[in-house]
């Protein structure tokens, strides 16, 4: 075959790799209270601007403006801001045990703690989430233990999971936490179903279930929106858009052409694109698809416009594919910083509540590990019964798996 | 006892779990007013309503997502899938979800999905309308895997399929729906009512998962099969005057071993036959199981009799159908003294 | 469990079920000539309107009117109701033919054959096409010889198919029409990766593809519509939105809370909706987006907005489950007479000329049926060599396909 | 000659067929800018430019469908799909449509793709990470599926793959990425360069599909395999001193079924070995084959050596693993006198 001729082929355009100086120019801003925000029952096509505009509550000066201010208590506020720090302690030192060896593997979710944290709080206990691997905030939110948490990253004897999952695959039935999946998206219109059954059970609970804006590209992601449109779901459906999924920036994901937040409209489906870093912005928008979902009113698609700050997990170093110091540059800046600034401002918080804060969880997250690795960690300690593998694959065990148990014990002794 | 097609049957078994559990739902493409292009369901939308029989978007994928949701949420969903040539858009939600979420949480979760499926040949449907892909799903951990071959069976074990906590795939042998076929396509059709498995308890009943039925009891050979080539097998074995001992597995995954052991054991000879193209096909299974358990009884090569290892083409549906012909020849060269 | 309450899940309205009057009201119209023509590089977000109105052409009168008129020679327009009336004629004599027990199956696109019809005139010949089972007129327009059509329909010894595909499933690899696939959809992405293989390569023919409306909630939809926006793709995608899957209205496909149309710009795509029964409005809005195409423009996604005036195929009975005589009903009416109507108009055709033509064609189909059978048909006459069921699989046939088929003449000797 | 592990083997592949043949592109999820999370293709968007290596957006389904309109369109489409685990969201594009579109054409059309694809064990790569599914391949007609063991063969076989005008699934056994593994995951790993099959030629060769290897001729049993448990094989049976001959299959369809045959005839003993889930692998169609063509040559049962009937866990990735104790174990039971 000749290919004589120069491609004609278009390419989405990626604004800063390695070397480049990092370029966010890309990136839709309104000011902080310039949105408006429409009535519960509005209709999706009606309020098309949403998808295009990004709601924000928190200026540049840390005042709490316009009519999406959620007029959160300050001891809501300082909660959110202890979850999310919480969740950022938490991770820092879970990335630092996996480099010394102590779990195989982990993902953070920093400087998008807003996310689950904001959106979480802004749910009732009753409400069922399916979230992506990057949305521990939303354990914490639901009083998930570190100690219960911990012990799944180290497989160990007293793992959730019996040892059968990659270290972040959480769940908790009592927390109403699905189980995540290391397959992406599939959890979507999953999420989307358990919808349709309470809304058959005539129950007033809703389903919020999360994926990121790379993983929108997966058949799963249409599957939920045409479900939840036709069905009407209560359901409210989160693309966290961290603008990168491992190396592929969000313009392959289709976020060139169109915000993540249009695909709503184009279903039918109200969609809205929110600060993600913004710690009141996200509750108030969460609120509001939350009760549009429980009035009846139908889905809301939520586009949460973030940054992944670390590396997408410890396989990969982001130095290789984007610009160094991106982060810093991140015009959305950081959400604890940020809610911070907004509770000293209003004269809730201060420097040294914040620094005895960070000094108690950080000694939590110490204790916590201290006893969890008590059961067993990756190389040492405790292990769990390999019998346990055989388990659960089907409610009773079959005959097969019987024999095959039997097997297996023989060759291990 | 009433008389019953397969369809009827099947139609009795969503009726009676839709009126005893009220987590029971039904979806599907066309199952919901029209009742189904094979109307298996219909008339339920009617009697149980909208909200319990419910039609779908035309996307399996999405079927099967949301009935897994529905199912973690405490419902019960009876998902249809058109035709089986079409469940591969579901493939990722069935392989990674459905057959691995009570693993995966450690029992926390589980999903009770029962997955209704047309499949196999015969009707003229082409290479998208005839295949039946029963095998692949017999290699995924944590899915049962049922093919009813009569009236009886498909209810019963439909009854027990949607009781049961683990998935189940349920695949329906669209050559029988009205009547079994031994393979000749130029005799006159015979309806299940001249069948003894056409005549069904009209009430609950269930047929358990794992256990095949000896439908004949022989000596000379084992013939080991489910779904259409029970009959296609019968007939074969009847016009050559063979003493077969016939085994309709009826549920694959869970596999009834002993069943098919104790019989090889007593034979000496099998064969086996199902309409699944051959290669890696789940007479592969059914042969490494028993060449394990039975090697010193083998008196003879275990043959299997299958569909060719191309598509169903609409043209040559005869040649490609495992007919008496192929079961015939599989059955003299098994008997053939070494 | 207890269902104790009433459910809250919503669906979709069905206007009308059998015993019911017909009822169109649910049918956005717009009037002829209404709608705005935008330039062919306009942005999708800058045109979204289009995706909510109705591109029409021809008005109540038959008058061609508004800036959609692609102001076609009248030879053109009579090539066009040539083609649209050969497509009926062969429709109506294959479904007879089908319900004589020559043919296993067949599929009627009786009221639809504009779609097909003008959207193939208005593309080049070296553009290429990936159809569903409904598209007939693309084989007519292309010159697909009936005969050659007829006799894959009957699976003789001159089938295209050598025997192995449903009635219906064409392919012409010299006209440019791709194997038709009777699972619903898959064609759709396959269209945009063509188109994206052209612009690599540098070419400028395009893409273009026809889904139904109920088939849109395949994923397939959706990938294409993503590929197709992130590498802005030469392709048109069509959903022929004829109200009905099988027994199921469209409304399912989420047609209720939005157009099909609408989808396009939720990612970034022109999305249009025309008048699917106006020749000229489907010619002209066709001869736009192939425009765009070409230019580099990017994809268009274009809903066209019909009726299945017959049953979904020879296996279904439409009186149980829609209203009997909904397709007198439907307010967009009949593309033949509409053609007929304006050409009679501008004083380019008589009721004479039709007579004859239709005669001219119903002889034409008569004949090359009669020819067709010589070649054999399902019941009787010459039959295809078994053997051929063995090739094609792969290049080369291998072992084990050489000794089934070795077996499978034993068996039939 | 030069020392390549199979990484570099296949990225000198894929080099050498964008430099040969401009018809070849590549395409996967972070494959471009990245080089691909295992590296596979690192350097080849510099070299050949971004619209000859193409990242694509994570739709494994999306990208197999585009990959078929590609090739249909004169290209010759090598896609990645990240893990083995991820193959399934294209599930209905490979079978429906990729394997069948020269037969529903009657040839007139045809699909050129390659698909890659990481599959099997042994990294800590958990259920979704780990996955072996190339039985459920070989099961649909009209595709080819490999999988190589070794450096040499990689490359040599990707290039038959690229060029050959049928669809093949290439599946790579990341375990031996970086060295050949005997099963021992405490022992030093052990680098390719120390290994004669990590001596790879430069230029442009090819190794052809459907020719087994023997990769030790032997007398007293056959094992046959394939991928990672080449090498565990090869080493339970040194360390038993046992005589085998080993039989790296390379691709599984199409299959070297006389180099399989000649050998269990010769030595009338049989092991096969896999990674995969026993159930219905392909151990399975490779046993009932043999017992079909060797049955009166057998002097015991055909052993088969796999993975557990369960998803791959976490935790007991050692003791899911088939290694050097389960191969143990069945070649003393094939060897057992009668
Ligand atoms: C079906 C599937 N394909 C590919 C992968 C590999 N993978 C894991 S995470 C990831 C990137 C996801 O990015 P995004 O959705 O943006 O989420 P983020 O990591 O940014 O939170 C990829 C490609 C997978 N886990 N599942
Ligand atoms: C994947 C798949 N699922 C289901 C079917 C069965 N089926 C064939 S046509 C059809 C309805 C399609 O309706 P639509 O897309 O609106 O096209 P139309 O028939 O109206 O032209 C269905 C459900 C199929 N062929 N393939
Ligand atoms: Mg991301
Ligand atoms: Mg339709």
């Amino acid at each position: 075959m000749r290919m004589s001729k120069q491609s004609r082929l278009h390419l989405p355009r990626v604004p800063a790799r390695p070397g480049e100086a990092p370029d966010f120019s890309y990136v839709q801003l309104s000011a902080a209270g310039a949105v408006p925000r429409p009535e519960i029952n509005a209709r999706s096509r009606d309020m098309m601007s949403l998808s295009v505009d990004l709601v924000r509550v928190l200026d540049d000066a840390g005042e709490a403006v316009g009519p999406w201010n959620p007029h959160l208590d300050p001891d809501e506020l300082q909660v959110g801001l202890r979850h999310m720090m919480l969740t950022r302690a938490f991770d820092d030192r879970m990335q630092r045990m996996q480099r010394a060896g102590k779990i195989s593997f982990y993902i953070r979710s920093s400087g998008e703690e807003a996310v689950s944290v904001a959106q979480c709080m802004a749910l009732r206990p009753g409400d069922m989430l399916f979230p992506s691997y990057r949305n521990q905030g939303l354990q914490i939110v639901r009083g998930i233990a570190l100690l219960d948490l911990m012990c799944q990253l180290l497989s160990n004897t007293r793992d959730m999971c019996k040892g059968r999952q990659l270290p972040v695959m959480y769940h908790s039935k009592p927390g109403n936490v699905f189980s995540i999946s290391g397959n992406l998206a599939t959890q979507f219109p999953q999420a989307v179903g358990w919808a349709m059954a309470a809304a058959i059970k005539g129950e007033d609970h809703l389903a919020a279930s999360w994926i990121g804006e790379g993983s929108s590209a997966e058949a799963d992601f249409h599957h939920a929106l045409l479900f939840a449109s036709v069905y009407q779901a209560p359901v409210i459906l989160n693309v966290v858009n961290n603008q990168w999924a491992i190396s592929t920036f969000q313009g392959y994901a289709g976020g060139e052409q169109r915000s993540f937040a249009a695909r709503g409209p184009g279903y039918g489906i109200a969609g809205i694109r929110v600060d993600g870093n913004d710690f009141l912005a996200v509750y108030a928008v969460t609120q509001w698809a939350a009760e549009r979902a429980r009035t009846g009113a139908g889905p809301t698609l939520i586009e949460l416009v973030t940054y992944r700050a670390a590396a997408h997990s410890t396989s990969d170093d982001p130095a290789r594919y984007r610009a160094k110091d991106d982060a810093e540059h991140w015009p959305l800046g950081d959400p604890i910083l940020r809610l911070k600034k907004h509770l000293m401002k209003i004269g809730e918080w201060s420097e040294a509540r914040h620094q005895a804060l960070s000094a108690e969880l950080e000694a939590l997250v110490a204790s916590s590990w201290k006893e969890a690795t008590t059961f067993g960690t990756l190389s040492e300690g405790p292990r769990l019964n390999a019998d346990l593998m055989f388990e659960d694959v089907f409610k009773e065990m079959p005959q097969n798996l019987k024999r095959q148990q039997a097997l297996m014990r023989a060759e291990r002794s | 006892m009433a008389s019953m097609n397969m369809i009827q049957a099947l139609n009795s078994a969503m009726d009676i779990m839709l009126g005893r559990d009220p987590a029971v739902v039904l979806m599907g493409e066309d199952i919901g007013y029209f009742g189904g292009v094979f109307r298996a369901t219909e008339g339920l939308q009617r009697k149980y309503g909208e909200h319990r029989v419910l039609d779908t978007p035309i996307a399996e994928g999405g079927i099967v997502a949301t009935a897994i949701g529905m199912s973690v949420n405490g419902l019960r969903p009876v998902a249809e899938i058109q035709f089986a040539d079409y469940i591969y858009p579901a493939f990722d939600q069935i392989c990674s979800e459905l057959a691995r979420i009570r693993y995966r949480s450690a029992g926390e979760f589980f999903a009770p999905v029962t997955i209704r499926t047309p499949c196999g040949g015969g009707i003229r449907g082409g290479q998208t309308h005839s295949q039946s892909p029963e095998g692949i799903f017999t290699h995924v951990s944590g899915i049962k895997v049922v093919m009813p071959s009569n009236p009886y069976d498909a209810k019963g074990l439909l009854i027990t399929s949607i009781e049961d906590d683990d998935p189940v795939i349920f695949f329906e042998p669209k050559r029988l729906y009205n009547g079994p076929f031994d393979g000749d396509p130029n005799k006159p059709a015979v309806p299940w009512s001249t069948h003894p498995k056409g005549q069904v308890d009209e009430g609950y009943y269930k047929v358990a998962l794992g256990k095949a039925e000896i439908v004949r009891s022989g000596s000379q050979v084992t013939i080991i099969t489910y779904g259409t080539m029970v009959y296609v097998a019968a007939a074969a074995a009847a016009a050559m005057n063979i003493d077969a001992e016939i085994i309709d597995l009826r549920s694959l995954v869970p596999l009834d071993v002993d069943t098919i052991a104790t019989s090889v054991k007593k034979t000496g000879r099998c064969v086996i036959a199902h309409e699944a193209t051959r290669f890696s096909g789940f007479g592969a299974e059914i042969l490494s199981i028993i060449q394990e358990e039975c090697f010193w009884d083998l008196e003879a090569p275990i043959q299997r009799v299958t569909g060719w290892d191309t598509p169903y083409p609409h043209a040559f549906e005869w040649e490609y159908f495992p007919g008496q012909a192929r079961v015939s020849r599989a059955l003299q060269s098994v008997l053939e003294p070494a």
